[in-house]
């Protein structure tokens, strides 16, 4: 009922934040927090590594939703991590899939950036 | 009579009732305890994750109305029939605005992104509202044999 | 306000009230409810196990004294504080026989044995019983900062 | 929330109880039964596996008990296999581990047999 949030730096400007545990009401701000201080530093291409996510609802949906749209206006882009099937589900329930480039690894998640 | 020499044979049919504070950090506490519910019956992993969620959702509902802070208490009442839980979800707050349509969304808030997945995950979704009684969300999902 | 510009840092304090029907079936619900409130304080994995095997003790205390069958609805309150849990289990059974005093045990009745437990692994345990208003038993285990 | 029993011949007369899951007032008279099954059918020399058990309870520890009184009236024991140390700790602080052979793995529980 926890999350742990890790921000790396990856090739090029790009960085990795990989999350583990479960994202939900509670937890989602941390999540939140991690990602606007990568905006805020200008950091614009970024991977968020949800492989170790067993759980995640609408305020973590939100959240991810709300950093693509910050990075998407300064020509950035969000790719994310995901191979847990009932987590792809609801990106595909949602039409998430369509907006998030969503990958099964990172590598792939990586290259993809633009 | 020993309760060791009893069949394993007994109905599931039952009713358990749960309250927690309206707070996003009890929230995890009402997942878990509708999942030990839910896997009570014949659902599926999945599915018991998609029951999970939808709970959750609508507990998340009831503290985003009232404001992020406090909803009060948040009072869950499960009905596990032979093939079908039946989740009520009440609390004091103002009514949400639960009518809109299913529809995957691309433009919009997280709390209709959250009702989009209630009506989604579950098979039934009924909502009533007063002012004084505050919003009461009815779900049901059937087991599929 | 928006609660995903809340900090995580909110107090762990809150009330958690379960009711489940008092059948062997519905045990673990209460054992699960119990060790995800348990997990909001700061106990070890180890001291939740303890919680949760103590308050389903409790519940099969209940289930036992009526007889195995169905104790009617067993009330659980859990108080979380900020470094203690209180866990109250109220049925309407007769009282039971809770007054031993706590010692390993070779020969003598399950029921013995879960009492025992429930002694061993919880710091505090009371026990009031009117034969209008069942049993109540008053579980606390603190933190061990 | 379940438990799954599996019972096995082994070496000699003796026979294996292998056991998955919680053993509570709910699962332990499927266990009772097995047990009283082989007692029955006159094995008193059993070895109960309780690796894959993340959980028991008083009526799980009664079913165990209520077994080994019956195989020592015919010379018999039961010897457990059990390694989890939540569980460890219960036989422990009920002081069952003086009447129970507790044993880390299936062969030295065997061997440990009469
Ligand atoms: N259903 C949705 N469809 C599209 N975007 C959404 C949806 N729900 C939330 N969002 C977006 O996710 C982001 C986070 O939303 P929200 O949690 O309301 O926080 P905030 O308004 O603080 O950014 C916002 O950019 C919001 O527009
Ligand atoms: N605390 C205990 N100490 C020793 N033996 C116990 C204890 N509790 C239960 N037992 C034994 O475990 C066995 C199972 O007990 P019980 O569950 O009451 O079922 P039954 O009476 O049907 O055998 C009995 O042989 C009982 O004596």
């Amino acid at each position: 009922m926890d999350i742990k949030v890790n921000v790396r730096e990856s090739e090029g400007d790009a960085y990795v934040v990989d999350l583990t545990g479960e994202i939900d009401v509670y937890t989602s701000p941390k999540v939140k927090d991690a990602i606007t201080e990568l905006i805020d530093q200008e950091h614009y291409n970024l991977v968020i590594n949800l492989e170790k996510v067993r759980y995640i609802d609408s305020t973590g949906l939100g959240v991810l939703i709300g950093g693509l749209k910050r990075v998407r206006e300064h020509g950035g882009s969000v790719n994310l991590v995901c191979t847990n099937p009932q987590i792809k589900k609801i990106f595909d329930i949602t039409g998430l899939v369509k907006i998030f480039g969503i990958f099964d690894d990172e590598q792939s998640a990586m290259k993809a950036l633009v | 009579m020993n309760p060791a020499t009893r069949t394993l044979e007994v109905s599931s049919h039952g009713t358990v009732e749960l309250k927690i504070p309206g707070r996003a950090e009890w929230v995890a506490v009402a997942r878990l305890a509708v999942a030990a519910v839910a896997s009570r019956l014949r659902f599926s992993v999945d599915e018991i994750e998609d029951i999970k969620l939808a709970i959750a959702e609508a507990c998340t509902n009831s503290i985003q109305a009232s404001g992020g802070e406090d909803a009060g208490v948040i009072e869950i009442v499960c009905d596990a029939l032979e093939d079908e839980l039946r989740v009520k979800v009440r609390d004091h707050s103002p009514a949400l605005h639960l009518e809109s349509t299913p529809r995957p969304i691309v433009e919009g808030r997280t709390e209709e992104l959250g009702v989009f997945l209630i009506r989604a995950l579950m098979d039934t979704v009924e909502y009533a509202s007063d002012p004084r009684n505050g919003t009461e969300l009815l779900m049901t999902k059937r087991v599929i044999g």
